[in-house]
């Protein structure tokens, strides 16, 4: 199996299948802690990257994948999920560079590079109750399984665990970035909505890798 | 010529609005409302503040002012695409969007100076 | 129920985007634009500062949120024609338009109370 | 000479016509230190209350014609001069109460508490570039006439050129309230519109007593 530009692409299709999917969920969770649309703004987001990349063709390079959702992305999400996944991907993409297949090394630096987008772009911490508490346990994890060896499957799989642990662990917390911070203490008791589309994502880059197994 | 201002809302009626106060006491200065999606949603567009920065920055420069943090975050991304010689005169204020926006468009119209129009958006939320 | 807020502009289109932007995040909660004049023009109405007083305050009052000083005045008066019973529940806010009116509609959508409104509205004015 | 409600009704009529002659004027001083919408305004709001007076007859007392003034003013003007000459009417109205006409003594009443309705609504004080600059100096020189046994005409004289020069001692001040106070030290050089305004309805009370002379 290789991190190639196929599999990149197939992570799009497949991230833009189960957040269609998810709309509802996605916004449903949106509506407790903000605007009620999430859903909607990840959808458009995503089904406008398949377009593009169904019309113009599966890119050269993973990277050049990234830089194609990135601009879409930012372009047409219209919501904080905009700007903040479009830096992550564009982030991911210069990360990528050149490279035709992403080895272990290669994927760490790329999902580094994603956070450490989307923090410079929100500046959110830890704890925060944003996407970040799904990215930093899935970047930490993916690092992790690097060193012992992992393959790259098995290093997507244990980001994808942690993004999804770090998701369950928004569910107490006060938001203290993001439109939920309104609401205080009253956002505490609900999962944040970016953090649930974040692993719905790296799930999607799991399946993705399988795919091609 | 003067500085031009970009106002960057969730909402086409309320970056319109804003313009329309603002340019009550400022009939020279180029306004643009950058609000609403694409589509003409709520939410904020990449491509609507780049248009407005395209309009209202003749040369003298454009100060943004922005509704809510996602506001924020779009406006910032739209600075960063800017060629590095633009990048230098537009400017991003920390400031309450209506009350910045009349401050900064009276400031534009008697010609002060980018730094002076910023200064002006961003005092304004101090007298509260 | 909750506490309703009315949104005082010169601008109609300024009113109207205030509540559309603060809907977003409260959609149980009575928002009431009263911007531009009773002709359609820029400035206040009284007259559409009363109805939307009479149109948010069910009972647990209301919040008046407005522009530039003018609107505060207008607002002023129309808030010293109630009746006295009602204007113990109805209070003009000090705090930036468009930011004190998103914090105290998300604060009335949570059920909080009329003082805990106003001070969510005059805080917004802090973080900048 | 009586200062009954025909001379009030007269005074809103001229103060009418004056104002709609001197409707560009006021705008183009609006326009220099605000947003170029006094005269207009002021046209709007004394042409209503003319219509008012005309359908509804002349009101039994001076105070009725002010109240009348105030309660249109403050709903048509639409501008800062609504509410500020819509509460010095109101309380004019209120010193005025059921005199059917007003002696020296209430003349004075009447005047200054127009000034002090001003002063509760908008907080200027004498030198903040408002009309408090015609109106203080206004009832302070029919204060002085009064003392000095003037008539009701000679007084409301005394008023009108004091505040006509109050108007002219506007011009180098630097505007703290209103809309001129965002121009800063740029307002100086410039007349206030609303001094010029409050100059010349004190002139048409005047002409107002002339005529019943
Ligand atoms: N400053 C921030 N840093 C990181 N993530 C953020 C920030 N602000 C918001 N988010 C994330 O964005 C999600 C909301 O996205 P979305 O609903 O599309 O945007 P909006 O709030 O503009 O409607 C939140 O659940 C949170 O995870
Ligand atoms: N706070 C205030 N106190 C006293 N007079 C004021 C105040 N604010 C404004 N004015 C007067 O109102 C005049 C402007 O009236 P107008 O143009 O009708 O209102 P706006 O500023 O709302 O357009 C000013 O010239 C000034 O004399
Ligand atoms: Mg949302
Ligand atoms: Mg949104
Ligand atoms: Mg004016
Ligand atoms: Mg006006």
């Amino acid at each position: 199996m290789e991190l190639d530009a196929a599999w990149a692409d197939r992570w799009m299709h497949d991230s833009a299948r189960v957040i269609a999917e998810n709309r509802q969920r996605l916004t449903t969770l949106d509506r407790e802690i903000g605007d009620a649309d999430h859903g909607e703004n990840m959808e458009r987001g995503f089904s406008a990257i398949v377009e593009k990349l169904d019309t113009d063709g599966t890119p050269d390079t993973p990277g050049a994948v990234f830089k194609t959702a990135a601009m879409t992305l930012m372009s047409k999400v219209g919501g904080a999920a905009g700007p903040l996944y479009g830096t992550a991907f564009l982030r991911a993409a210069t990360a990528a560079g050149d490279s035709g297949a992403l080895g272990p090394a290669e994927l760490v630096a790329v999902l580094t590079a994603a956070r450490d987008g989307i923090v410079a772009r929100g500046k959110a911490e830890v704890g925060d109750k944003t996407m970040i508490d799904a990215w930093t346990p899935a970047v930490d994890a993916a690092a992790t399984a690097q060193a012992a060896d992992s393959t790259p499957a098995g290093i997507l799989i244990a980001a994808a665990n942690a993004a999804e642990a770090g998701l369950a662990g928004t569910e107490p917390l006060v938001a203290r970035k993001g439109r939920a911070s309104y609401l205080g203490e009253r956002s505490a008791g609900h999962l944040d909505p970016g953090a649930a589309s974040t692993a719905l994502i790296l799930q999607s880059a799991v399946r993705a890798a399988e795919a091609a197994a | 010529m003067s500085v031009g201002l970009v106002i960057v809302s969730h909402s086409a009626k309320l970056a319109e609005g804003v313009c329309e106060l603002a340019a009550q006491m400022a009939a020279d200065v180029r306004l643009a409302a950058a609000g609403g999606t694409d589509d003409g949603g709520i939410g904020t567009s990449l491509e609507k503040i780049q248009a407005g920065i395209a309009e209202t920055d003749q040369g003298d420069g454009a100060v943004l002012l922005t509704d809510l943090g996602s506001a924020v975050m779009t406006a910032e991304m739209a600075m960063e695409f800017l060629d590095p010689e633009q990048q230098e005169r537009v400017r991003m204020a920390n400031a309450p969007l209506v009350e910045g926006a009349v401050a900064a468009a009276v400031s534009a119209q008697t010609g002060k100076s980018l730094a002076e129009v910023l200064s002006a958006a961003e005092s304004a939320g101090a007298s509260y």
